[in-house]
């Protein structure tokens, strides 16, 4: 992968190499081509782990380097981040009531 | 009234062109606030005759004023205009729309041109939720439960939701826009920590338009196509989860509830602070408790389903986090009280409604503490104390504040002055009907008077009757400032200024504003409300 | 990255009356694209709620429904995506070093690869149209082995969950081939320069966050488990 | 309109008077607060109006002020936040041994039956004195089974059973309110809860068993043969489904490795849609009820698979012939 020391570039103009887009693209394919590979493969619930965490790789490159957010102010990085809590927050609260219904069991 | 008598009428944003045109395609935020203000009072009648029909129909015991269908469908439009057409646009896009941008020392918003859109967006919204209840109705109860909205009702449930879809992305857009103009366009030297508590809690609350408007946009999508494809996903015939309707509806309703009171919040913030002629008491504790408030108002809403079938795992925690967002509420109410101690009060109608709002804002508050409670939760929900409790907060708070900030921003936004008396008078009206009318339902509810009821036993009626006057008071505590405002375009005083002479940028340019807002860009060195540097003797308001 | 004096003019005309200099503008318009794409992310999460409360509780149902998804026509597609943000990505690159002829040829090839997509959507729409994988009356369902399904109602929230995600998820990509081709069409007009290139980005920011969302809709809706006869 | 006036909700429950409890401190606590709020701004509106407090003090704020208004509001809420969910707790576990009384809300009525058999329409007759948990299913949308009286209130869901349970101590006729708004006739889904002394209750029973072809599990015991449920789910380990015999109550292991209780939803879920959960050791065979069992006929047959739990009953449930709890009636 590209070395971030020699892309020091100003946040206003943020002109990355052109190497590192392809490096970028190229990584990408290959996580493309192993989360077909390993749902081939019968790991149980991993499975899914393993296909959510190769897809959270990918979609950090995607926001870090073809949308700009390592290179953007950190008002930004706060948004994305404030975005990841709010669904954080969906998820789980719902979750919370589906996944313990069954907890006090005899009141039904 | 200060001297100067303006003989020559300088050029505002009022007289600087003419013509229909220059309103529906302009993008200044000013006019664009005109236009919200406009149709949000369109939309606040319409509301408002459907309450006073429920309120004739809940009269005597028996239904007889109108068909159990109809008196669904007015309590359900009732909901739907007033919530999502009137309570949510209302501070936000008429008076955060004309005072943000002066308040931060800037021309405009930060995107004029999706203003405008969003004003369009509405109205689009509006009158597609309008052609549905003209054309039939919708008797769903604004909240759309399923499966009744997506089965068994045979009104015009899909117009309804797609008029609420499409206002929501205009509620988004009006969000994004307070976001980032707060955030990139503020003037210099005008740092957070200077920044007005309108501003603040307009801020927070626009975090929750832009947060949560997308889930209910979703939410109300998937039910127009339950409705239209019968795709299941609602439905408990097809393998669906009615109560995941309710989980995604609330995740967006009960934040929308902060959306309607943190704007009027900030109203009051800048009402009492101005009257009193002092600082705001805790200015940080009160910033952060709107941006607490908007957080915390996102892990409470399970709190609308404690009897709906959630696990009681869940309830407890919702139950929990629940009463955590009580005490940022509890603390605004404090520090308002504390920022009169020691300050210089006059009775102007803002204040008054500010008082009122403080009180009503209190009760509503309080009562909310008994829903947030599990085992009493149980007895009350679904009944009119519920009704009156988010009375208290809507109409006693929001509408309220809402009033409060129209009358303070009033000879800003056009240049006159209102007729003080009348407007005492009918704050005064609006205070005594409001109580007269929501009172008695805290009581009728404990009683057990489910609402949404079209007749009720007869044992209830005295309470009824006695809402149903009040009811009337307030309609005319409502109808004299639409007549005196009006009046006030034309007969009005001149307006100064600075009428209330009150701190805050907006009130350093002339009343109405020009165009661009300031001749040249301020730069502000002074710390919010700084009532301290501002000479004693322009104090020339009356009372 | 000469500047050339036509293209400070075009900059001037960009330079909204509001702000005070291009800086402020194009930090302004890019923050607004990120909190439009905030709303994005909830609006999609709505759905991805859902489909994560279904998929708890009725796992096999899920598992089915996935069986029964074209794995090499969604992982086509995850390769066309990819391919499509890496154009826009030097699409976007050669608005900013002032390559307008790279750019829009760069932007044409995006919209391709955006076409393709959507029309390997389409033939995979058409085949589970025809085998009645829709929701709805007419919706009928048997496993890859040709077996009746185990659960069958859970199996159709499968599915009507698959047409709501990918069906928005589509109708993104049409926007997003719409804002591509008005990008192109003001390149060829000249619109932007190295000191004006923010429509070039913002859209590019769009384009992007929909490649995103289908990064997340590829493994949770074709690769639950390819596990047969679960 | 003026004779018949009361203010407060008739209290005929054993919960009835921990609710009371509770809002009775919670309006303390909101008065007080109220007036304190009221009387400062009027004390602070007066004694600092501009005629006679011309020029303000400005005061920036105060730490110790503001965490005093943090930290007690915060400490009286978690006491309502205990005593409120301690209440909720009870609510949530009916006590053992309680009778069971099977509610089906539907546009607009509430259809009741007894475990002994007995129907009613809008109406439940109940002894007073002893626990009664009701469990309860809508038959179209959402509806809510509310008590003033008894201070309990739980929505009914369709596609689902619900409960709730409750001790009258109080003779008497009661609201049964439908809370949950569920269309034209909402207001009319109005029924009433007659608590009864025990005697008066038998003879009720007594009085309406003629009616009824029997206990609610005996018309269960017979659906379950109608609809030729005993073929495979025998009482013995040879047949294709789980024997029944003993199950409520009891861990079930299912084939993906996870464990749940068979209670009534359990049941109407393996009934309804077999598919989403099948037994460890079983095959997914059984054929979907869904649309051919009512809700009525659905809780006979929860109420027989019930009754099947029952030691005493196990045994004569492998004759194939149940005998209700109450046989006295009869």
């Amino acid at each position: 992968m590209a070395n971030p020391s020699n892309e020091h570039f100003s946040p206003e103009s943020h002109i990355l190499p052109v190497s590192l887009y392809f490096a970028i693209w190229a990584t990408l394919m290959v996580c493309t081509g192993l989360t077909v590979f390993a749902a081939s493969v019968d790991l149980g619930i991993f499975n899914i782990v393993v296909a959510l965490l190769i897809a959270t790789l990918k979609g950090t490159l995607v926001v870090l380097f073809f949308m700009h957010l390592k290179y953007s102010t950190k008002l930004t990085m706060v948004t994305v981040i404030a975005a990841l809590f709010w669904l954080f927050i969906m998820f789980s609260l719902t979750l919370t009531d589906y996944m313990t219904r069954h907890w006090v069991t005899s009141g039904l | 009234m200060a001297t100067a008598v303006q003989t020559v009428e300088r050029e505002n944003y009022l007289n600087s062109n003419y013509g229909i045109k220059s309103w529906l395609l302009t993008t200044d935020h000013k006019r664009i606030a005109m236009l919200y203000l406009v149709s949000i009072t369109a939309m606040f009648w319409i509301g408002g005759f459907f309450a006073m029909m429920i309120r004739l129909e809940l009269l005597t015991p028996a239904g007889d004023l109108v068909t159990s269908d109809t008196y669904n469908k007015l309590f359900t439009m009732h909901g739907i205009i007033m919530v999502f057409f009137f309570l949510i646009p209302s501070v936000p896009a008429v008076i955060g729309n004309f005072v943000i941008p002066l308040m931060v020392g800037a021309k405009d918003l930060a995107f004029p041109r999706v203003n405008l859109l969003s004003w369009y967006i509405y109205m689009l919204g509006a009158i597609t939720a309008l052609t549905a209840m003209v054309t039939g109705g919708v008797d769903t109860g604004w909240t759309f439960y399923t499966p009744f909205s997506t089965t068994y009702s045979n009104t015009h449930v899909i117009g309804a939701a797609i008029g609420i879809f499409i206002a929501g992305f205009s509620s988004i857009l009006t969000g994004l826009n307070f976001i980032v103009t707060i955030h990139r366009m503020r003037a210099p030297g005008l740092t957070w920590r200077r920044l007005p508590l309108f501003c603040w809690s307009n801020y927070a609350a626009a975090l929750i338009m832009v947060l949560g408007t997308p889930v209910i946009a979703i939410t109300l999508l998937l039910v127009a196509l339950e409705r239209a494809f019968n795709i299941g996903v609602f439905n408990p015939q097809l393998g669906g989860d009615p109560l995941l309707f309710q989980h995604l509806f609330w995740f967006y309703s009960h934040p929308a509830v902060y959306i309607m009171i943190l704007p009027g919040m900030g109203v009051i913030s800048e009402v009492v602070t101005c009257f009193s002629r002092k600082r705001a008491f805790g200015y940080e504790f009160v910033a952060l408790a709107s941006i607490a408030i908007a957080v915390l108002g996102f892990v409470v809403w399970a709190h609308h389903m404690f009897v709906a079938g959630i696990s009681v795992y869940a309830a407890l925690v919702f139950s929990l986090l629940s009463y955590l967002v009580a005490i940022p509420s509890a603390v605004k109410v404090f520090n308002w009280t504390a920022t009169m101690y020691k300050g210089s009060i006059s009775y102007n109608t803002p204040m008054l409604y500010a008082f009122g709002f403080i009180g009503l804002f209190t009760v509503g508050g309080l009562t909310g503490i008994f829903l947030a409670s599990l085992g009493l939760d149980v007895h009350v929900h679904d009944t009119y104390f519920v009704v009156a409790h988010f009375h208290y907060v809507m109409v006693g708070g929001m509408v309220m504040a809402y009033m409060a900030g129209l009358h303070f921003w009033w000879p800003k936004m056009t240049g006159r002055m209102y007729p003080e008396a009348w407007a005492k008078l009918s704050a005064l009206l609006v205070f005594v009907g409001f109580n007269t009318t929501f009172f008695p339902q805290f009581i009728l509810g404990y009683m057990g008077a489910p609402r949404r009821y079209h007749a009720y036993p007869p044992e209830f009626q005295v309470l009824n009757v006695l809402s149903t006057a009040g009811a009337s008071i307030l309609a005319v505590g409502y109808v004299l400032p639409m007549i005196y405002f009006l009046w006030s375009l034309r007969y009005g005083e001149q307006a100064p200024p600075n009428p209330w002479n009150a701190v805050g940028l907006e009130w350093m340019t002339a009343s109405p504003p020009p165009t661009h807002n300031f001749d040249e860009t301020p730069v502000v060195t002074w710390e919010a409300y700084d009532y301290e540097h501002q000479p004693q003797e322009e104090i020339t308001v009356g009372h | 990255m000469a500047t050339s004096d036509v293209d400070i003019q075009i900059a001037e005309r960009a330079l909204q009356h509001h702000f005070a200099d291009m800086e402020q503008q194009q930090e302004t318009s890019t923050f607004g694209m990120w909190m439009f794409l905030l709303t994005e992310i909830m609006f999609f999460g709505g759905l991805f709620t859902a489909y994560l409360v279904y998929r708890a509780s009725y796992y096999q149902a899920f598992v089915e429904g996935s069986q029964k998804m074209e794995l090499w026509a969604g992982a086509t597609n995850t390769a066309v995506l990819i391919c499509s943000s890496l154009t826009m990505a030097l699409g976007v690159r050669a608005a900013q070093t002032g390559r307008k002829k790279l750019m829009i040829v760069l932007l044409l090839i995006t919209i391709l690869f955006g076409l393709g997509f959507l029309g390997i959507k389409g033939v995979e729409y058409h085949e589970h149209w025809e085998n009645h994988e829709f929701p709805g009356p007419n919706f009928h369902f048997e496993t890859i082995d040709k077996k009746p399904p185990v659960d069958p109602q859970h199996t159709e929230i499968y599915f009507s969950l698959y047409w709501a995600m990918t069906g928005l998820h589509a109708l993104h990509m049409i926007i997003g081939v719409g804002l591509v081709s008005w990008i192109i069409i003001a390149g060829l007009m000249s619109a932007y320069t190295p000191s004006y290139y923010t429509p070039v980005e913002i859209v590019g920011l769009y384009w992007h966050f929909v490649d995103l969302v289908w990064i997340y809709l590829f493994p949770l809706l074709y690769l639950i488990s390819k596990k047969h006869g679960g | 309109m003026w004779q018949n006036f009361p203010l407060f909700p008739p209290r005929a429950s054993a919960l009835a008077w921990q609710v009371d409890g509770l809002y009775f401190l919670l309006v303390a606590v909101s008065a007080f607060f109220t007036l304190l709020i009221f009387v400062m701004i009027f004390i602070f509106a007066v004694k600092y109006r501009r005629e006679a407090h011309p020029h303000p003090v400005q005061i920036e704020g105060s730490l110790p002020l503001e965490l005093t208004w943090t930290l007690i509001p915060l400490g009286i809420c978690m006491i309502f936040f205990a005593w409120g969910s301690l209440i909720y707790f009870q609510e949530a576990r009916p006590p053992k041994g309680a009778m069971e009384v099977y509610v089906v809300g539907k546009q607009w009525m509430w259809k009741i039956e007894h475990d002994t058999g007995q129907r009613e329409i809008n109406q439940l007759h109940v002894p007073v004195g002893r626990d009664v948990k009701v469990i309860m299913s809508s038959q179209d949308v959402i509806h809510s089974f509310f008590v003033p009286a008894f201070r309990v209130k739980a929505d009914v869901l369709p596609g689902r059973f619900t409960m709730t349970w409750f001790r009258p101590t109080k003779t008497g006729s009661y609201y049964l309110f439908c809370s949950q708004y569920c269309g034209t006739q909402h207001s009319g889904m109005v029924g009433e809860v007659i608590v009864m002394e025990p005697t008066a209750y038998q003879a009720w029973l007594s009085g309406n068993s003629g009616g009824t072809s029997g206990s609610l599990s005996a018309n269960g015991q017979q659906l379950f043969q109608q609809l030729g449920c005993a073929t495979c789910h025998r009482f013995d380990t040879q047949g294709r489904g789980p024997n029944l015999a003993g199950l409520f109550g009891k861990p079930v292991l299912l084939d993906d490795g996870r464990t749940v209780v068979a209670d009534e939803n359990y049941i109407r879920e393996s009934i309804l849609n077999p598919g989403a959960k099948i037994v460890a050791g079983f095959k997914p065979i059984m054929p979907s009820f869904q649309g051919q069992v009512s809700e009525d006929n659905l809780m006979a047959l929860v109420a027989y698979i019930k009754s099947l739990a029952q030691p005493q009953q196990s045994q004569s449930a492998s004759n194939h012939q149940a005998v209700p709890e109450t046989s006295n009636v009869q």
